[in-house]
C-alpha cells in the first residue's frame, strides 16, 4: 500500500501562487504521468512530494499517512532531478553507491546493483569519472541510475530523459518500463515532455495547467476524448486543428458551420440549448486525410512543407487567423507549396468544444 | 596655553629660575616634538610642565608616546624619523641607541652641572654615560623624574590592631614577618605577574637586598657583569628574596601564587577584610592600583625597605628607577629643553602634583604636593647610596628577560644556584 | 571638518584605485584596438592584449607585495647576516647560533605543538559552526556571539584571558574561572600558564578561541555556495545530517577547508600577541614568533639574530607553498 | 533546505550551538561583567559572583569626628555603610583582627569608651560620652549580602576621554580605506589569478601563500625608511594617510589575494563561458560576474581586514604617528591606561567600545554571506 | 561570407581522446544540425567552433579566417549552452541584455530587442525574475533568448529545446527556422537529440558517433539513403529493424533470405561477389504494412501493444534475438497481444548493408 493522496495541495513563492489545489488519488503500483507547459509546476509538485519544498496548504498521504512534516529520506522515494543534482565531488559510481552506502547495504549488492544500472544505462566506461567530465546526456543518465539503484517505494523523475538522444531514450525508457514491471508495487510519478514516453508509459496522464489540473485519465483517454481544449491542443504533436464554428443543429448529432462556411455534422449528441452558440471544430492533423472527393472537411492552399521521412506536415494557412492548419500524412508525399488540397476525417474523429472550451463529448 | 601654577604667585616655587630661562631663549615658530613613556595621567602631568617650557621659548612641544614605545624608538630611530626629545625609563636601551650613534651628547657642562645639582650626582652621571657609535663615552641622558623603589607598603591601622611595629632594621622586618606568621595570618603580598614582563617585581627585590647585603661596587660590577651572576653574592640576595617569598607561611596565597598574581593585583589584600597580608614591596608608583579611594599616609604609608642592623656600613642604600630624556634630533629646541630641565621650576611644577621625585637639590621640599612624596622625596635626599634598578641597567635580554624567567623559575622551585647560572648562561650568550 | 577631509581623501583613494584598472584596460583596448580590425591584425592585437592583460590585473597587486613584503623579506636575509646593528657581515654565525640556543629549539617544538593543535582544532569548531548556525533561525545571532573574539583587540583578549586562567591560592577565592570550576568540583586550584608544557595548550585555547570566527566566516561563505540541488539529492539518498554534512558538504568545500588551515597555520607562525601578553615565553612557552620579536626590539634590538629567526618562520612556511603550488595546477587541469 | 527545519534533530543542532555558543561568549561574557563592575572588585572575586547577591567582607571609614553631633548628650557620628546601595549586613567589628566579631543590630564597645551599633540595612552609630578626637574615622569592618550592582562608570570614563571622537574617525578614516582598497587590488589580481591563462601563474599563487607568512614587525623599519625617504623627495611628511592605507593594503594582500582566488575558482565555469560569448572582455566579465558573484568572499574578507585595520595599533602608530591628531582609537584607548597599564576597568571597558564597529560591520556584511547565490545557473554536476 | 571550416579537427581530455579529427564545410547562412548519440561530442565541437574549448588538433575558420587562437567574444558567435549557464545575479532582462550592454547598443533599441524576444519565448511575465525562481523550462527559454538578442554571424544551439513542453517546442522550433530565414547569411548550428527538430530545421544534419563524422546530408538524404546501419538506426524513431540476412542473388536487383528463412528481392544492385555474403536486412518501422496476403516480409506474434493515439506500435519478438521487430502503424488498431500479424512493406523503402554495416544503396 504505498499509494499517494493529494488533498488541495497548493504551493506559493511570496505572493506567487504556483500550485492552486490539486487534487490526486495515486494508487499502489500506479505510473503516473505529468505532463504540462513548461513553468505550470510540474516540478513544484514533484518536489513537494518528495518532501523538497514545504506544502503550503493542503495535505499529501503516502501510504494512508500523512506526510506533510515527513523529512523526504523518511518517504521512501527515490528522485531524478530535473537539473540532474549530481555529487561533483564524487565518481560516476560513488554517486550511484551513495544512497545504498547510506543504507549499508553490502558492497557486493552494491556493486551488483550499480553494475546493472551501469549497463542498463551504457555508463560503464565512464564509472570511474567526475560528472564535470561528462557529457549533458551521461551526466543524465547517472542521475537516473542513482535513483534506479535505491529500491523506493515510489519512485519520481523529472523529465529524466531530456538530454538522451533518440536511441538511448528509446532504450531508457523501455528499461523504465521494465523496471515498472518488475517492481509491481512501486509507485512511479513521472515528468516529461515527451507525448511518447507519456503515452507509452502511463498509467494515467495527469495534465497540469498553470497549477492546476486540466484532465487525469489514461493515455488514450486523453488522446481520444480529451475533456477540453486545453488538453486537446496539448495532447499530440502538431496540436489538435482548432476552427472556430457555430453551431447550427442539435440533437443526437451536432451540426456546425466553420468559419469559411462549410457545415459539418458530428457524431455528438447536445441539447437544444447549445443551437446557435458559437464553439471550436478540432481534428487532429494526423486524423486528416488528403481527399479528391466532394465530402471535405475544407480546402487551403499549401503554405509550407516538412517532409520528415516517416511522414510529411502539411501547413494550410488562410482558414484560421494567424494560425495555420496542419495535416500529418504518412510516408514522404509528392506535394508542393502552393497546391490547393482538400482534407476529410473520420466522423469518429472530430471533436468539438462549447465558448468555454470543454468538450461536448461526454 | 593654561600654565597650572601662575607664575610669581605661589612664592614656594622658584619662579625666578622661569623668568631668568625665559629671557635667555626665544624660539618662537618652532617646534619640538617629544616621545615619552608616559601615558593617561601622567601625560597630563608632563604636559602641565613643558607649558611652561613653551610659555618660555614660544616653542610648540608635541608629545606622543606609545603602549609598545620601546618598539616605537627603535623603529623610528632606524628608520631616520626619530622625535627631537626621547624620554625613557631604561638605561639598556638608551645605551644601545647611543651605541648605534642615535643620540647626541650633551656635554661636559650638563655633566658637570648634574654633578653639581643632583644629589649623589656621580650616580647619575655615570648611569647616564655611554659609549658612542665610536666607542668613546659620553653623557647622553639628562635624569629627569625618579621613582624609588625601595618601599614597603602597609596599613597601619592594621598594625595598630595587631599592635605591630614598623621595623627599622632588615632583621626587625624578618623578625615581624615571623611574627605575623605566627600569629596565624600572611605577611606579604608578593605579585610577580606583568603579563609578557612576568617576574619584574622580584628583580627590585633582590635588587634592594643586593644593596643592602653587598657594597655598591659589587652591585655595579654585577649589572656589567664583572662578576657573574652565579657569583656568590647574587646567589646570596637570590636566597635571601627566598627566605621571603618561598614560604608559604610568608605570602599570601603561598608559594606557588607570587608567580601568577599580577603585581596590580597583589597590593589589594592588604585592604582586604580581613587583611589578607601586611606588607608589600614595591616602589612609589604603587598607590594608583590601590583600592579607590585609598589616601596615601592614612589608609595606607610605606617606610623604607630597612638595612641590615648588621651591615651598618653600607648606610641607607636607595634603589630607584627613573627616566632619562636625550636628544634623538639635535635641534636648538631640543638644546633648550634639556636647558629648561635644569631650571628648578620644571621640577617643581610637577613635584607639586603627584608622583614625581627628584634629586635635584635646590629645589624646595616644601613643594611636593602631599606629605607621602615629600617623605619619599626625603628618603632620596638622604639616601647614602643610591643606585638605579639594575634590571634597567642589564642589557634587554637579560634585564628584561633572562633575569624575569630566572626569578619566575626561582619562586617556582628552582634553586638560587641553578637560577644564577642560567642567567649567566643567556648573559654569555648575548656576549 | 576633519570628517569631510576624511570622507574625500578615502573616496579619492578609492577612486583611484578604480580608476587605475578602468584606464590601463581602456588604454591597452586603444593601444591594441581588436574591435573594427580584422583578420591577422585583429588577432595579432588580441594576443597582445591577452598577455598583457594578467599582468595589468596583477600589477598593483604585485607592486604593493614587492614593496610592503617582498622587500622586507629581502631586508630581512640581508640582516640576519649581519650583526646586530646591521653594520658588519657575521656570515651565518646568527644561525649558528640559534640552532645551539636552547630558546630556539624550546620555540621550534612549541611551535610544532601549535601547528599540530590550532589549524585542526580552529578550523573544525569553525565548520561545525558554520554549518549548525545555517540550519537554525538565530544562527545569525549565534554567529555573531562566535565571531565576536576577533573583534577583540589582542590586549581585550589577555585581559578576558587572565580572568579565565588566574590563579589563587587554594583556600582563598578563585577569580579565575577555571580554578573556580576546578574548586568548585573538588579540585585544587592550578597556576595553569605557568605549567611547563601545559601551559602550552592553555594558551593555543587562546588563539583557536579566537580565529574560529575567521574558520568560520570563510566556511559559512564557501557552505552557502554548495548547490541546494545536492544537498536535496543527499537527503532524498536517505543521508542524515551527519553523512549530509560529512560527505556531500565537505568534501564540495574542502578548497576551502585547506585554504582555511593554511591561513590558520600561517598564522600560527605568526602568533606572538598572545605569548607575548600571557606569558612572554616564560615557563617554556616561547614560540618563534615572540622569540623574533624579542630579538628585534627588547632593549635596543639585535636585528642580525630577529631576522635570522624571521628567515626560519618564513623557510617553515615552504612546505605550505609547495602543497599550493600542486593544489593550483591540479585545478588548471580541470579547468 | 526546508525540510531540517522538522528534523528531529533540530533540537539536538540547538542545543549543541547553544553549547558552543556559552562556550564562546563565556570569556566575553567575563568581559562585559567586568567592565561593568567596581574596579576593586575586579580583582577581588570572581566575575560570575557579580550576578548573584554575594557575602562580602569590607571596610568602610566612618567620617572623621569634626562631623559627631551632639545629640541627648552624646555625641554621635552617624551614616550607612552601604550607601544606598542595598544589601544586608549580617555581621561587622572594627578590628582587622576580628572583622566579624558582632551581629548586626549587636553594639560593640570601641576601646576608647565609644560605642559601635550596625543594623542590618547599614546604618550605624558611633555614640560616644565624649567629644570624639582625632583626625581620622573609625573603620569598620562589615560582612554584608549585597545584590549585584553595576556601574556605567567606566564607559563613562572612556567614553568622556578627551580626542576620543577625533580619534574614532581617525580610526574610520584609516580603516574604511584600508579595507575597500585592498579588496578592490586583490580581486583583479585574483581573478587573473584564478581564470586568465599566463605563464607562472603556479609560482605566483605559491609567492601569495609565502608571503602570507612575513612577520609584520619585519617590515617596519625598512618599510618606514622608504617612507621617510620618499616624503624626503617628496618634501611632504612620511606619515600620512595614504602611507598607512597603502600600508595596510600591502599587508592585507597576501590574504585577501589567497581568499578571493579560492572562492573565484570556483565559481561555475560556464557562466564565464557564457558571458564571454556574450562578448564580455576580460574587464566586462570581472566587473559585471565574477564580482557580484563573489559577494560572500568579499564580504568575509572585507570583514576581516576591517577588523585588522580597526584593532591594530602598530601599524597605525609606525605609519601615522602619535600625535594627537593622528592618534587612532586603539592608540587613544591605550593612553587611557596610563604609563604602568593594568587600569582593567578602563581596558574592559574600551574593549567593549572598540569591538561595537567591528560588529555593525559584521552584521551588515553578513546578509551577503548568502545561499544560493549560484542556484539557477546551470544544470548538471 | 561567414562560412565554416572545420579541418582535421582533434581534441582529447589528457589521454581521452574526444574528437577524432573532424572534417566540415558550412556553407555561409546553412543551418547544420548535429545528431548523435549522447557523449559522443556534439557539445565538444560545438564548444570548440565557440572558442571555449581548446583546439587539440587540426585548423578551424571561420569566414575564411583561421581562428584557433581567436578568443569566443571575437568570432561572432552566440551560443546557447546545453547547461544553460545563466548569469544567476542577473534578472532574466539582465540576462538577455547583458550582450547588447557589452556592445553598447542604445537603451531602447536592447529594450526593443529583449521585449521582442521574450514575446517569442513567452518570458515576458518572467523579465523581473532572477534565474533561481524559474522552471527548468523558463531557464532554457532565457539561455534561447539571450543568444537571439544578440545578432551574431554563427548562431550554437546546445540542445536549446530539451525541456521544453511540445507545444512550446514546435513554436520555439518555428521562430528558430523564422529566425534563420529572416537572417539568411547567418549560420546556424544545431545540436539536437529530437529526430522532428534536426529533420525539419537542418539544411543538412551531420551525424556524428563516437568523436567522427558518420555521414553528412540534407534529412531526406539521411532518412532514406543513410550511408550506413550507423545512421540507418540512429536516424528515425524507432529505431529501423535489422534482420540478418544472406545474400542468395546478385545484379541489378538482389535477392536475400532473412533469417527465418524468408526470402525477400530488393531493387538494390550489387556485385557478384557479394554473393553468399552475410548481409543486414533494414526495413523502418514505420513503413511496414499489415497484410493478410501471402507476400509478406515476415510473420510474427505481437508480444507488445503501444497505443499512441496517433499511431500504434506493435512489438514482434523471436525473430531476431534479443530485439523485437518494431511496426508503426498509424491510427489506433484493434489488435491485442499474441495475435499473429504479417508485414509487408513497400519495395523501394527496404535497406540492406552488408557486413561492415555500409549500405548496399548507392
Ligand atoms: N573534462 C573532460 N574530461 C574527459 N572527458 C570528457 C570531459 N568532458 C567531456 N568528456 C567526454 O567527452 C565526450 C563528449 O562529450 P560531449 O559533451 O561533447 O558529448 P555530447 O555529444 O554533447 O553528449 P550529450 O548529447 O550527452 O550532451 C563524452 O564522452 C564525455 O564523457
Ligand atoms: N523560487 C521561486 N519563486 C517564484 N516563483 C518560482 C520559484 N521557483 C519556481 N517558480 C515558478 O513556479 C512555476 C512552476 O515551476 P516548476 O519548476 O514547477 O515548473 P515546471 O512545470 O517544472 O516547468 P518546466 O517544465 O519548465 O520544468 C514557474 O512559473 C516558475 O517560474
Ligand atoms: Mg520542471
Ligand atoms: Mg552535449
Amino acid at each position: 500500500m504505498t499509494g499517494l493522496l493529494l488533498k488541495d495541495i497548493r504551493k506559493s513563492y511570496g505572493a506567487v501562487d504556483v500550485i492552486h489545489g490539486i487534487n490526486l488519488d495515486i494508487k499502489e503500483g500506479e505510473f503516473v504521468v505529468f505532463v504540462g507547459p513548461s513553468g505550470c509546476g510540474k516540478s513544484t509538485l514533484l518536489r513537494m512530494i518528495a518532501g523538497l519544498e514545504e506544502i503550503t496548504g493542503g495535505d499529501m498521504y503516502i501510504d494512508g499517512e500523512r506526510v506533510n512534516d515527513v523529512p523526504p529520506s523518511k518517504r521512501g522515494i527515490a528522485m531524478v532531478f530535473q537539473s540532474y543534482a549530481l555529487y561533483p565531488h564524487m565518481t560516476v559510481y560513488d554517486n550511484m553507491a551513495f544512497g545504498m552506502r547510506i543504507a549499508k547495504e553490502s558492497k557486493e549488492e552494491i556493486d551488483r546493483r550499480v553494475r546493472a544500472a551501469a549497463e542498463i544505462l551504457q555508463l560503464t566506461k565512464y564509472l570511474d569519472r567526475l560528472p564535470k567530465a561528462l557529457s549533458g546526456g551521461q551526466r543524465q543518465r547517472v542521475a537516473i541510475g542513482r535513483a534506479i539503484c535505491r529500491n523506493p517505494k515510489v519512485f519520481l523523475f523529472d523529465e529524466p530523459l531530456s538530454n538522451l538522444d533518440a536511441a538511448l531514450r528509446v532504450a531508457t525508457r523501455i528499461e523504465i518500463a521494465k523496471l515498472h514491471e518488475r517492481m509491481a508495487d512501486t509507485t512511479m510519478i513521472y515528468v516529461t515532455h515527451d507525448q511518447v514516453e507519456a503515452m507509452t508509459l502511463a498509467d494515467r496522464i495527469v495534465v497540469l495547467s498553470l497549477g492546476h489540473i486540466e484532465q487525469v485519465g489514461a493515455p488514450l483517454e486523453l488522446y481520444e476524448r480529451p475533456a477540453n481544449l486545453f488538453v486537446a491542443r496539448f495532447i499530440g504533436s502538431p496540436a489538435m486543428n482548432v476552427i472556430p464554428a457555430t453551431i447550427t443543429a442539435t440533437g443526437s448529432r451536432t451540426a456546425v458551420t466553420l468559419t469559411g462556411g462549410k457545415s459539418v455534422s458530428l457524431d455528438i449528441a447536445t441539447g437544444a440549448s447549445e443551437n446557435g452558440k458559437t464553439a471550436s471544430f478540432g481534428v487532429r492533423p494526423e486524423d486528416l486525410q488528403v481527399t479528391e472527393g466532394e465530402d471535405f472537411l475544407f480546402e487551403g492552399t499549401i503554405a509550407i512543407v516538412e517532409a520528415l521521412g516517416e511522414v510529411t506536415l502539411l501547413y494550410i494557412e488562410g482558414l484560421v487567423e494567424n494560425e495555420p492548419i496542419i495535416a500529418k500524412l504518412p510516408g514522404i508525399l509528392k506535394v508542393g507549396r502552393g497546391d490547393k488540397v482538400r482534407f476529410t476525417a473520420d466522423k469518429a474523429k472530430l471533436h468539438l468544444f462549447d465558448a468555454k472550451g470543454h468538450s461536448y463529448r461526454p | 596655553q593654561d600654565l597650572k601654577f601662575q607664575p610669581g604667585e605661589d612664592s614656594k616655587f622658584n619662579w625666578a629660575s622661569f623668568e631668568e630661562f625665559k629671557k635667555g631663549h626665544d624660539l618662537k615658530g618652532q617646534t619640538l616634538t617629544i616621545f615619552g613613556p608616559w601615558r593617561g595621567e601622567d601625560e597630563v602631568l608632563f604636559k602641565s610642565v613643558y607649558a611652561y617650557f613653551s610659555e618660555a621659548t614660544g616653542v610648540e612641544v608635541k608629545y606622543s608616546s606609545s603602549e609598545n614605545y620601546e618598539q616605537q624608538i627603535v623603529i623610528d630611530t632606524q628608520a631616520g624619523s626619530p622625535p627631537d626629545v626621547a624620554i625613557l625609563p631604561q638605561p639598556g636601551l638608551i645605551a644601545d641607541l647611543a651605541s648605534k650613534g642615535h643620540l647626541t651628547p650633551l656635554g661636559d657642562e650638563t655633566k658637570q652641572w648634574l654633578l653639581d645639582n643632583y644629589s649623589a650626582g656621580q650616580s647619575w652621571v655615570d648611569l647616564a654615560t655611554y659609549n658612542g657609535k665610536d666607542g668613546t663615552p659620553a653623557l647622553y641622558g639628562f635624569p629627569y623624574k625618579i621613582d624609588v623603589k625601595s618601599l614597603v607598603w602597609y596599613v597601619p591601622e592594621n598594625f595598630e590592631d595587631a599592635g605591630y611595629e614598623v621595623p627599622k632594621t632588615m632583621e626587625e622586618l624578618k623578625a615581624l614577618t615571623e611574627k605575623i606568621a605566627a600569629d596565624g595570618e600572611k605577611p606579604w603580598c608578593i605579585g610577580l605577574g606583568s603579563g609578557g614582563a612576568t617576574g619584574w617585581p622580584a628583580t627590585d627585590w633582590v635588587e634592594d637586598l643586593m644593596l643592602r647585603t653587598q657594597p655598591p661596587e659589587v652591585y655595579d660590577k654585577w649589572v656589567t657583569n664583572e662578576i657573574p651572576f652565579t657569583d656568590q653574592a647574587v646567589v646570596g640576595a637570590l636566597e635571601e628574596f627566598g627566605w621571603f617569598a618561598r614560604n608559604d607561611q610568608f605570602v599570601d596565597g603561598g608559594a606557588a601564587a607570587v608567580a601568577s598574581t599580577d603585581f596590580r593585583d597583589s597590593p589589594k589584600g592588604l585592604f582586604a577584610s580581613p587583611p589578607k597580608c601586611y606588607l608589600h614591596h614595591q616602589a612609589s608608583f604603587i598607590p594608583s592600583f590601590f583600592p579607590e579611594g585609598t589616601v596615601v599616609g592614612e589608609d595606607a604609608d610605606f617606610f623604607y625597605m630597612p638595612p641590615y642592623e648588621s651591615k651598618k656600613e653600607l648606610g641607607n642604600p636607595v634603589l630607584g628607577a627613573g627616566t632619562l630624556a636625550m636628544i634623538t634630533r639635535d635641534t636648538p629646541a631640543a638644546r633648550a629643553f634639556i636647558e629648561f630641565l635644569k631650571t628648578p621650576i620644571a621640577h617643581e611644577v610637577w613635584m607639586a602634583q603627584t608622583s614625581f621625585l627628584t634629586p635635584y637639590k635646590s629645589v624646595n621640599v616644601d613643594v611636593y604636593g602631599n606629605p607621602p612624596l615629600k617623605k619619599q622625596g626625603e628618603i632620596l635626599l638622604s639616601a647614602t647610596t643610591f643606585r638605579f634598578d639594575g634590571s634597567d641597567l642589564m642589557p634587554g635580554k637579560i634585564g628584561a628577560g633572562a633575569f624575569w624567567t630566572g626569578m619566575v623559575d626561582f619562586v617556582g622551585g628552582k634553586s638560587a644556584a641553578d637560577v644564577a647560572a642560567d642567567v649567566q648562561k643567556a648573559w654569555d650568550a648575548i656576549k | 571638518m576633519q570628517l569631510i577631509a576624511a570622507i574625500a581623501t578615502m573616496i579619492a583613494g578609492v577612486l583611484a584605485c578604480a580608476a587605475y584598472f578602468w584606464a590601463t584596460n581602456f588604454i591597452l583596448d586603444l593601444i591594441f584596438p581588436s574591435k573594427g580590425l580584422s583578420g591577422p591584425a585583429a588577432s595579432r592585437n588580441l594576443r597582445i592584449t591577452n598577455t598583457i592583460r594578467p599582468w595589468l590585473f596583477l600589477a598593483p597587486a604585485l607592486f604593493a607585495l614587492t614593496i610592503y613584503l617582498i622587500y622586507p623579506v629581502i631586508q630581512s636575509v640581508w640582516l640576519s647576516l649581519h650583526d646586530r646593528a646591521g653594520q658588519n657581515f657575521v656570515g651565518l654565525r646568527n644561525y649558528v647560533w640559534m640552532v645551539n640556543d636552547g630558546e630556539f629549539r624550546q620555540s621550534i617544538f612549541n611551535n610544532f605543538l601549535w601547528l599540530l593543535v590550532v589549524p585542526a582544532l580552529s578550523t573544525f569548531f569553525g565548520l561545525i559552526i558554520a554549518a549548525l548556525t545555517d540550519r537554525i533561525w538565530w544562527g545569525n545571532i549565534a554567529k555573531t556571539l562566535i565571531f565576536m573574539p576577533m573583534a577583540i583587540s589582542f590586549v581585550g583578549a589577555a585581559v578576558i584571558w587572565k580572568f579565565i586562567y588566574d590563579y589563587r591560592a587554594a583556600g582563598s577565592e578563585q577569580i579565575g574561572l577555571l580554578n573556580a570550576l576546578v574548586v568548585a568540583f573538588g579540585g585544587e586550584p592550578q597556576a595553569w600558564i605557568t605549567l611547563p608544557f601545559w601551559n602550552n595548550f592553555f594558551l593555543m585555547v587562546i588563539l583557536i578561541w579566537i580565529q574560529t570566527g575567521f574558520a568560520m566566516v570563510i566556511l559559512s561563505a564557501a557552505l552557502r555556495g554548495i548547490p541546494e540541488e545536492t544537498l536535496e539529492a543527499a537527503v532524498i539518498d536517505g543521508a542524515n545530517g551527519w553523512q549530509i554534512f560529512f560527505k556531500i558538504m565537505v568534501p564540495q568545500i574542502w578548497g576551502t577547508i585547506a585554504v582555511v588551515w593554511t591561513t590558520i597555520t600561517i598564522l600560527v607562525l605568526k602568533v606572538f600577541d598572545i605569548v607575548l601578553a600571557m606569558t612572554n615565553g616564560q615557563w617554556q612557552s616561547q614560540v618563534l614568533a615572540n622569540l623574533m620579536f624579542d630579538w628585534m626590539f627588547r632593549g635596543g634590538g639585535d636585528f642580525g639574530r630577529g631576522a635570522s629567526i624571521a628567515v626560519i618562520i618564513m623557510v617553515l612556511v615552504i612546505p605550505i607553498m609547495i602543497w599550493n603550488i600542486r593544489n593550483a595546477a591540479k585545478e588548471t587541469g580541470g579547468h | 533546505m526546508t525540510s531540517s527545519k522538522r528534523s528531529p534533530l533540530t533540537w539536538v543542532v540547538h542545543l549543541s550551538v547553544l553549547f558552543l555558543v556559552l562556550l564562546w561568549t563565556m570569556p566575553t561574557a567575563g568581559l562585559l561583567i567586568s567592565s561593568l563592575r567596581d574596579k576593586d572588585q575586579l580583582a577581588v572575586s570572581g566575575w560570575w559572583t557579580a550576578l548573584a547577591t554575594s557575602s562580602r567582607n569590607d571596610v568602610a571609614r566612618a567620617p572623621s569626628p569634626e562631623s559627631q553631633v551632639e545629640r541627648d548628650g552624646k555625641f554621635v557620628i552617624a551614616g550607612n555603610l552601604l550607601q544606598g546601595q542595598g544589601g544586608e549586613i549580617s555581621a561587622f567589628g572594627f578590628s582587622s583582627r576580628e572583622p566579624a566579631k558582632f551581629q548586626a543590630g549587636e553594639t560593640a564597645e570601641l576601646n576608647d569608651g565609644e560605642s559601635l551599633t550596625v543594623q542590618a540595612d547599614g546604618s550605624y552609630e558611633i555614640v560616644s560620652d565624649t567629644r570624639m578626637e582625632g583626625s581620622r574615622g573609625q573603620r569598620i569592618f562589615f560582612t554584608a549580602a549585597t545584590p549585584p550592582r553595576f556601574t556605567l562608570e567606566n564607559y563613562g570614563e572612556v567614553l568622556s576621554a578627551a580626542g576620543i571622537g577625533r580619534s574614532f574617525i581617525n580610526s574610520l578614516t584609516v580603516a574604511v580605506p584600508s579595507t575597500v582598497i585592498p579588496i578592490l587590488i586583490a580581486a583583479f589580481a585574483a581573478y587573473a589569478l584564478a581564470w586568465m591563462r599566463f605563464p607562472g601563474r603556479a609560482i605566483l599563487i605559491a609567492v601569495v601563500v609565502g608571503l602570507l607568512v612575513v612577520p609584520l614587525q619585519m617590515s617596519l623599519i625598512p618599510l618606514l625608511r622608504l617612507y621617510n625617504d620618499v616624503g624626503a623627495f617628496l618634501g611632504v611628511s612620511a606619515k600620512t594617510y595614504m602611507g598607512i592605507w597603502l600600508a595596510h593594503t600591502g599587508f592585507g594582500l597576501p590574504l585577501a589575494i589567497y581568499l578571493l582566488r579560492n572562492y573565484m575558482a570556483g565559481l561555475p565555469r560556464e557562466i564565464m563561458e557564457s558571458a564571454r560569448v556574450d562578448g564580455a572582455s576580460d574587464f566586462d566579465i570581472f566587473v559585471k560576474i565574477i564580482l557580484p558573484l563573489s559577494f560572500p568572499a568579499l564580504a568575509s574578507f572585507a570583514i576581516f581586514q576591517f577588523l585588522w585595520t580597526w584593532n591594530d595599533l602598530l601599524v597605525a602608530i609606525v605609519f601615522l604617528g602619535t600625535g594627537n591628531d593622528q592618534l587612532v582609537l586603539t592608540g587613544r584607548l591605550v593612553n587611557l591606561l596610563g604609563s604602568r597599564g593594568g587600569n582593567w576597568e578602563i581596558l574592559t571597558a574600551s574593549a567593549f567600545i572598540t569591538i561595537v564597529v567591528p560588529l555593525i560591520v559584521f552584521f551588515a556584511l553578513q546578509r551577503y554571506l548568502v545561499r544560493g547565490l549560484l542556484a539557477g545557473s546551470v544544470k548538471g554536476g
